[in-house]
């Protein structure tokens, strides 16, 4: 009784109690969220088109911010810097097909997946040999600042006093503008299509002519762009250094709560773990259960989804049939 | 030749505490070059190796093992709770000194069980317990904190926890609330949940248990949600230049706590510009001279040698074995004259070691960021050991007692 | 040719069944054993007991676990590294509550001692196995998604229990008896009257102890792949919904397969912490040591004893060679020109090196040093002929 | 289980179908099944049942519902309406194990071998079922474990021999060429000694050198071990030949159900599946076997 | 569809040079199974070319080497040489080949799993330049030749049964607008009036639109009944070849793959192994 009083209702209790407090965790929670999908989105543009699971996501975000900071750091204007990044990751995207996918054609997703690994290491070792690993500022003047909604009128006016991060709005502007772009491309254009056969069955595509090299080029350089999205996003919040990828392990759970192969899941998916849990952390784990819950919240509960919805909110159907 | 001294330097340059870690580094590493470089200890001349242990427990147990065997080992300086912890029982076998100055098993200040761990000047026990006098001095006296809030924003890994136990205790004497703010260390620039938190709960002062990447992240933040700087206390390994600059903002009057100076004022540093950096074989870059994590450095591989000096006082000017560096350390009495002779004032504090207290006598000054640098703003503020030696002596006797360890008398 | 297969003929199926239908590569392996038992000791150095050979039998002890899992069953796991830390928390827990059969039996084993070998003294050995006992149920219950989850999925599930258990070592003081800092010393242990854990213990003890039970656990694992405990696993692997059609029940294998593999883990992870770094602490067990265990298995090859082996001696030893090797190498960089390359420099290209060899390695063969072993053999067979 | 064959008695064994179906007690038997598939039907009320020691056929055009049949018939797929009768005992719906338990066993159209197993792994794990060793004893491989082991080795060593794939015995299945590797399917399946046995298109993709072989492996298992088949297949002379009741599925519906004679001349069954309706050339070979049959 | 004249021409060409030539070529496998020991096969234009034989007699093996997908399977081809046209063409990646006009239609149906029926038709045109509308025409004749996809169109190809994946792929293969395909076990689980249609399209695409085959089969019977001209693989090796009618009255060949012996033909009910003749080496 006693228990339910203060882990069930205890919390709720609060919730009514101080309601701008919940608004203000629920849009930083979108915030996180949508940096998440960032990088899911990522992981679902190649294991759409390839069912490689791309462990090196992480690294690639990673790699594409530290470029962009190291010339930054070197006096280059942001954009001249951006551009270098990007070129970067397209390159990127040509060595990885070439050295790694071409020669694996074929084989099963794990050999794929501890390629990518592999590719995760070698660039995590490349990229700080090249710049060194000192942590980098990626500051190009995007908004990182907080508002006060009481600060303006109509916050005082509602007498609303919330906090709200700039890079916040960002990443969910962001987020939104990418899904719209790639969930388009993969469902109705003619590349889009040939990615998704690809991904099905790699010899039968190649049987009908689907020329597998060019698309996994495509498709690396596109997860390039959104890594270094990501990255420049992520840029407002952290300084650059080898953590970075760690944070992209946050963007696995979205994966599989979205379903890996849909992107405007992989941004639902963001939303729900970002918002629940902060919500958790603030509501039950920082009072009850001493925090840093956030370590494995996003992980339970898309374990608990998936035992209700075995490939996730939006990911294809698993095909059993004999 | 003449046997050489050697320096096993289980260092980070990479990885998320590379920042900290290679100030450290630079510091130790310039210091033993300029001492070999006016002739070594009475002759004996120094010889190190680095080991990149990336702050990891394994790494470090490995590099260790992987360096021991390869001279007469001065001291081994993990810079990292967890290594030190992992090689607590190790260093006994291979009858090295352990030198973990102002981190590591806090206990170990207790000599008779841990003969071999030396955690001077300062444990984080004492710290905790300065920062608190601080706070009490600022509130105007023990009555006014009853009723207050404190947080501690902490790394949630063995080094962050240590104070918590302390601060516990305080927190039941004098009536204050302690809310805790782990930070895991896989996320450690992702706290927005605890700023959002502290926001709400407005404690009235914030310590801060942070290292690496934790500290410009949780400065930031502070500043984000507007949190009074001057009410935001890092310990001495959240208050270096690297964590405030990192955060990228301006973060006037953010404190930290500190036991040695800032700046280059010391004669030493002179030293070092002169005979090291001059000669072209400076380690780092030379902008960081006088920077708080490069002085600690300094202040570690100084400590040493002065515990060399004073073996070699007892048993001559060779390289000296495990348990003669011990007894050196045991032996240690470092005055302010002998400081000022090393030309190290304001670098290490004076420190008088003994057979059952390896901690010394604990003290910290207080640092404030005015915006460009540091500057030290108090006097030395002494621990409360009525308040830590028995938490310390007790939790010793834990140890003795689970590993089946008799504690050595003292006499 | 030395090496011959043809000749062999077997009288019973007793004998097709062995583990190693040749005599030669019986005798093989036996002659491995014993340099392994009797030659090793005698003339490695202590480095390479403590922190190569060492660390390297550990992790094939948890391969071997993990190979159970994703090898036989074909469930893929990221728990890894927490089911190692409850080991080792568990072991923890249990010695300092229980230091002797006394302490929980109120029994005392008689104290028998011939020339230093104590008969009786095998309170570590059941602590262990106790230990294992509690990983597997606990791997049992964070099987049970993978009734219903699969493939990446299920990956990706299990990374809750990696984060969840880790946590919940820090957050709950009890499991280090309360120490401030949420480490705890892994007291020295006994085991026939010789000291075989901490620091002070002889290094050939602990590297013999280890020795003997990582053959234990491969002839283990090896005896269940080759009875039908290995085949409804494989089937699974292989073809659940096939599986199950002809009876093979998922629930069962599935979960049978994770209670096993999480007691072999569970072991690994109570020995890195007894035997390899003194002390109980989270850090040892973090999210990377999953990565690393799965390496092995794939790297060394699915489903195969051997590969476990061989994955993890890729993988703990390659990095810290190519450290060693690269810090040597500084000289000759020197004389090239290059100037010394700073330690921070040799982790970067540490990194990078690791991970080429990972690619290069998946593609020579994907399915990793078994299968290589196994095409080299057949081409030896062949020899000289190509095919 | 035997591996003798009945030896070579110079002229045909006399044709035994008419006698058995009528003695024998219904085996099995589906009544009113329908099954959906969010919007496809695949079967909808279909009604028929299975005899003791016959060989059954179930035949229709692609998409018919047959393998979907087969799938209610051993539980994996679980019909909407109606209900199934096993030995007597009557369910709306099985679990495929307990289905395999009770004795049904099958083989799949898609070859559903487990292929990183060798030929004798894959066909123990048919005997699976039959293994009672404990964890403990098996990780030892001692007492029962290892009795057990040679035990069902030597049975399926019998079956291996009597469907003559003792060369690839030690191969990994997934290098098998396609029709051993059927071959392999019907011992695993065999290994379980099922009172039911359920093929699902045995014969596709073989050429007739090999469906002969499969025909004389069906009949004489059938025969010998008096094991009840209920097979899918498309070729007609194979059908017509050695079946002793046919039942034709149509869209999901019964569209016939009798001997093979019968349902040869039904009118319906030519016009949706046989084809003769438009002759030629090209459905010459196709009928060869249904005429053939007729003539034996 | 073309006119009446130009299928003369085809048929003209059809005697001449052939178009697809395989010189001799060895296919080995994971480095150490011999599969292909030694095959060559003429492919005249505008022809049915049926290639029969056994199980794993190296069938499918030589159409996937043709159509050089075999990497895919760690197999590689070590000697001889395929030329179409008279130009080498083993270098050329899948995609220039069906540029080309080579298609294959896989053994064993590989329809994308988790695309709809359509979805999977219109990714057959994917090397295609001339346009959407062609590509619908194209759409509409493939229904046309198999309503029951029509049917299906939006249903996800997974679930659809063994016969709607055989036809979904070889309308898959036909949306490409090819001038040679490589049909690998085209009957394979196909009920026998669907065998007939789809057999009968494949002589009507070959009629109509000169349309070059290659066939892999089992079901000798209706292969050699369309194909012009036959080769009999035997683990590895062509064992015989000659056109349709000499195959289908060679003894052996009605012996081994029609069924139909001296004694006529025999029902299944009393084959009996040891009854058959000594086969060929
Ligand atoms: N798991 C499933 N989900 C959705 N639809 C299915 C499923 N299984 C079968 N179907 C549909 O049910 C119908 C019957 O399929 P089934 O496989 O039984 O046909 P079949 O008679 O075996 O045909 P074939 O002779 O080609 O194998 C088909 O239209 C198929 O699309
Ligand atoms: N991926 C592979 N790896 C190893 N061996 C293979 C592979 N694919 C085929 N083989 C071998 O090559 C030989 C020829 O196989 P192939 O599939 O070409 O025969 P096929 O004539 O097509 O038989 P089927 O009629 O069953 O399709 C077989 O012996 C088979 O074992
Ligand atoms: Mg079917
Ligand atoms: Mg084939």
């Amino acid at each position: 009784m006693n228990f339910v009083a203060t882990y069930l209702l205890g919390p709720f209790g609060e919730m009514i109690a101080y309601p701008p407090g919940v608004l203000e965790t629920v849009i930083a929670g979108l915030g996180n969220g949508f940096l998440y999908a960032l990088v899911a989105i990522g992981f679902v543009i190649i294991f759409k088109s390839s069912s490689v699971f791309n462990f090196a996501q992480g690294a690639m975000v990673f790699f594409a911010a530290l470029n962009f900071a190291a010339m930054l750091k070197l006096g280059v204007p942001w954009y001249l810097a951006g551009a270098f990044s990007l070129l970067v990751m397209v390159v990127l995207a040509f060595t990885v097909e070439r050295v790694v996918l071409r020669p694996l054609v074929g084989q099963d997703g794990l050999s794929l997946f501890m390629a990518t690994i592999g590719v995760s290491f070698f660039i995590e070792g490349f990229g700080e040999a090249l710049w060194g690993g000192d942590p980098k500022l990626l500051k190009i003047g995007l908004p990182e600042d907080a508002i006060f909604t009481i600060d303006y009128p109509w916050g005082e006016a509602l007498g609303l006093d919330i906090i709200i991060q700039e890079s916040d709005l960002l990443a969910i502007g962001v987020g939104l503008v990418m899904v719209l772009g790639l969930y388009v491309f993969f469902q109705y254009s003619r590349v889009g299509r040939a990615l998704r056969a690809v991904a099905d069955d790699h010899t039968a595509s190649m049987s009908i002519g689907i020329p597998l090299n060019q698309m996994w080029v495509v498709v690396w350089a596109l997860s390039g762009f959104t890594a270094f999205v990501a990255a420049t996003v992520w840029g407002t919040k952290i300084q650059i250094e080898p953590t970075v990828i760690n944070l992209a392990l946050k963007a696995l759970p979205v994966l599989i709560l979205g379903g890996l192969t849909s992107i405007p899941g992989a941004v639902i998916g963001g939303c729900i773990i970002g918002v629940s849990e902060l919500m958790f952390e603030t509501y039950w784990g920082q009072p009850l259960f001493g925090g840093a819950t956030t370590e494995w919240f996003a992980f339970v509960l898309a374990a608990f989804f998936l035992l209700f919805r075995p490939q996730g909110l939006f990911g294809e159907k698993i095909i059993e049939r004999v | 030749a003449q046997e050489e001294q050697y320096f096993p330097l289980l260092v980070y340059r990479t990885g998320p505490y590379a920042a900290n870690g290679a100030q450290l580094a630079n510091g130790q590493i310039d210091y033993l070059k300029l001492v070999n470089a006016k002739g070594g200890v009475n002759g004996v001349m120094l010889k190190w190796e680095e080991c990149e242990t990336e702050y990891n427990t394994d790494a470090g147990v490995e590099c260790y093992e992987r360096l021991k065997g390869n001279g007469k080992v001065a001291a081994v300086s993990p810079f990292s709770t967890g290594i030190t912890y992992a090689l607590l029982e190790k260093v006994v076998a291979d009858q090295n000194v352990l030198f973990s100055m102002g981190y590591g098993r806090t206990s170990a200040a207790d000599g008779r069980v841990f003969p071999w761990v030396f955690n001077f000047p300062a444990t984080y026990w004492s710290q905790a317990t300065s920062i608190m006098k601080y706070i009490i001095e600022q509130e105007g006296g023990v009555e006014n904190l009853n009723g207050k809030t404190i947080g501690l924003v902490h790394l949630d890994h063995p080094y962050g926890r240590e104070p918590i136990p302390t601060l516990e205790t305080l927190s039941k004497d004098m009536g204050f609330e302690l809310l805790l703010y782990p930070v895991p260390t896989t996320s450690m620039s992702d706290q927005k949940s605890i700023w959002l938190d502290i926001r709400r709960a407005k404690p009235d002062w914030i310590m801060m248990w942070g290292w690496g990447a934790m500290n410009p992240t949780a400065i930031k933040e502070a500043s984000l949600i507007r949190y009074p700087m001057d009410h935001f206390i890092g310990n001495w390994w959240a208050a270096a230049e690297v964590d405030v600059r990192g955060s990228g903002v301006p973060a006037e009057g953010y404190l930290g706590a500190t036991f040695h100076d800032v700046g280059d004022a010391a004669p030493v540093f002179a030293e070092i510009k002169e005979k090291v950096v001059a000669a072209g074989n400076g380690t780092g870059p030379e902008s960081e001279i006088g920077e708080v994590l490069y002085n600690r450095g300094i202040a570690n591989a100084a400590f040493i040698v002065e515990a060399m000096h004073t073996a070699m006082a007892e048993f001559g000017n060779k390289a000296l074995s495990g348990e003669e560096m011990q007894w050196g350390f045991e032996h240690l009495d470092i005055t302010d004259e002998r400081i000022a002779e090393l030309g190290l004032t304001g670098v290490i504090p004076p420190t008088k070691v003994s057979c059952e207290n390896h901690e010394g006598s604990p003290a910290i000054k207080l640092q404030r960021w005015d915006g460009s640098k540091w500057t030290i703003f108090t006097d030395w503020i002494p621990a409360m050991n009525d308040v830590v030696r028995p938490l310390v002596e007790a939790d010793a006797a834990q140890y003795a007692q689970e590993n089946g360890i008799t504690p050595r008398t003292c006499e | 040719m030395l090496y011959r297969e043809t000749g062999v003929f077997h009288g019973s199926y007793a004998e097709d069944q062995r583990v190693f239908k040749l005599p030669l590569d019986r005798y093989a392996v036996w002659i491995l054993v014993l340099i392994a038992f009797l030659v090793i000791p005698l003339f490695a150095s202590n480095y390479v007991l403590t922190d190569l050979l060492t660390p390297f039998l550990i992790m094939s002890i948890a391969a071997l676990g993990l190979n159970v899992l994703t090898g036989y069953c074909g469930q893929l796991s990221l728990g890894t590294g927490a089911f190692m830390a409850l080991g080792g928390f568990m072991t923890y827990k249990l010695v300092t509550s229980f230091p002797t059969a006394g302490a929980l039996f109120g029994i005392q084993l008689p104290e028998i001692s011939i020339l230093g070998f104590e008969p009786f003294d095998i309170w570590f050995f059941v602590m262990l196995v106790a230990t294992g006992l509690v990983t597997a149920v606990v791997g049992l219950l964070f099987g049970l998604p993978s009734l219903k989850i699969k493939g990446l999925y299920l990956a990706i599930t299990t990374l809750a229990a990696q984060f969840f258990l880790l946590w919940l070592f820090i957050k709950v003081p009890w499991f280090t008896n309360y120490s401030p800092a949420g480490i705890a010393p892994a007291p020295p242990q006994t085991l026939f009257g010789f000291s075989v854990t901490g620091a002070a213990s002889p290094v050939v003890n602990r590297y013999l102890f280890v020795l003997a039970l990582t053959i234990i656990a491969a002839l283990a694992v090896k005896n269940l792949a080759r009875c039908s405990f290995g085949r409804s696993w494989m089937a699974i692997r292989d073809m659940d919904i096939a599986a199950e059609i002809i009876g093979i029940s998922p629930t069962f294998a599935k979960l049978s397969a994770f209670a096993f593999s999480s007691f072999l883990i569970g072991i690994a992870g109570a020995l890195w912490a007894f035997v390899k770094i003194n002390s109980v602490q989270t850090d040892a067990y973090g999210i990377l040591v999953s990565f690393q265990v799965l390496f092995m298995v794939i790297i060394g090859g699915l489903g195969t004893v051997l590969g476990s082996f061989l994955g993890a001696a890729f993988v703990v030893l390659t990095p810290i060679l190519l450290n060693i090797g690269l810090t040597a190498m500084n000289p000759l960089f020197v004389a090239v020109g290059f100037g010394t390359i700073s330690i921070a420099m040799i982790k970067h290209i540490e990194f990078m090196v690791f991970g080429s060899l990972i690619i290069f390695f998946l593609i020579v063969e994907p399915h990793g040093f078994a299968r290589l072993w196994q095409i080299a053999k057949q081409k030896l067979r062949t020899w000289p002929f190509p095919y | 289980m035997a591996t003798a064959r009945p030896e070579f008695t110079g002229q045909p064994e006399p044709d035994t179908r008419q006698v058995k179906q009528d003695l024998a007690e219904v085996l099995l038997a589906v009544e009113g099944v329908t099954l959906r598939f969010g919007g496809v039907t695949a079967l909808t009320d279909v009604s028929f049942d299975i005899r003791r020691g016959e060989v059954r056929a179930i035949i229709g055009p692609n998409g018919a519902g047959k393998s979907s049949m087969l799938n209610v018939i051993n539980g994996f797929y679980h019909p909407q309406e109606g209900q199934v009768t096993w030995k007597g005992v009557t369910r709306s719906q099985m679990r495929p194990h307990e289905a395999a338990a009770t004795g049904i066993a099958r083989t799949f159209q898609n070859i559903a071998l487990f292929r990183g197993m060798t030929t004798i792994d894959n066909i123990m794990t048919g005997r699976i079922l039959k293994m009672k060793a404990g964890f403990l004893e098996q990780m030892l491989y001692w007492g029962r474990a290892q009795k057990e082991e040679l035990a069902h080795r030597a049975e399926v060593e019998k079956i291996i021999d009597f469907l003559e794939i003792q060369a690839v015995r030690n191969t990994p299945v997934g290098q098998l060429p396609y029709g051993l590797q059927k071959r392999v399917e019907l011992a695993r399946a065999l290994a379980a000694e099922p009172e039911l046995l359920l093929l699902d298109e045995p014969m596709a993709g073989m050429n007739l050198e090999e469906k002969e072989d499969m025909c004389r492996f069906v009949l004489d298992v059938n025969q010998e071990f008096g094991t009840t088949v209920a097979l899918i297949e498309h070729d007609m002379g194979v059908v017509m030949d050695i079946s002793d009741r046919v039942v034709v599925l149509d869209y999901g519906k019964k569209l016939a159900d009798g001997t093979p004679d019968e349902v040869r001349a039904d009118p319906a069954v030519i016009e949706a599946y046989l084809g003769v309706s438009h002759g030629g050339e090209a459905s010459q070979p196709v009928l060869d076997g249904a005429n053939g049959a007729q003539r034996s | 569809m073309t006119t009446q004249t130009t299928n003369e021409a085809v048929a003209s060409e059809g005697s001449s040079a052939p178009l697809l030539e395989i010189n001799n070529i060895e296919v080995v496998y994971d480095h150490v199974i011999l599969a292909l020991k030694g095959v060559s096969l003429e492919i005249p234009k505008g022809g049915i070319t049926a290639l029969l034989g056994a199980n794993g007699a190296g069938k499918s093996t030589t159409l996937k080497a043709i159509s050089n997908i075999l990497k895919s399977e760690r197999g590689e081809v070590t000697k001889g040489g395929i030329t179409l046209d008279g130009d080498a063409i083993h270098h050329l990646t899948p995609n220039d080949l069906v540029k080309r006009g080579v298609v294959q239609v896989m053994e064993g149906r590989h329809c994308f799993g988790h695309l709809t029926v359509e979805e999977n038709l219109l990714t057959g045109a994917y090397t295609r330049q001339d346009g959407t509308q062609a590509i619908q025409r194209d759409l509409d004749m493939v229904y046309g030749y198999f309503p029951r996809l029509k049917e299906r169109r939006r249903s996800i190809a997974g679930y659809t049964s063994g016969g709607e994946q055989q036809m979904c792929a070889i309308g898959r293969a036909l949306m490409a607008r090819p001038t040679v395909i490589l049909l690998d076990e085209p009957s394979m689980g196909l009920a026998p009036q669907l065998v007939e249609e789809i057999f009968e399209i494949v002589a009507q695409l070959n009629r109509d639109e000169g349309v070059t085959l290659l066939l892999a089969e089992q079901n000798t019977n209706i292969a050699l009944t369309y194909a012009k001209y036959g080769y009999i693989l035997e683990n590895g090796r062509v064992v015989l070849d000659g056109d349709a009618q000499t195959l289908r009255n060679n003894e052996d060949v009605k012996e081994f793959y029609l069924g139909v012996s001296t004694s006529g033909r025999k029902s299944f009910r009393d084959i009996k192994s040891y009854k058959r003749r000594k086969r060929w080496l």
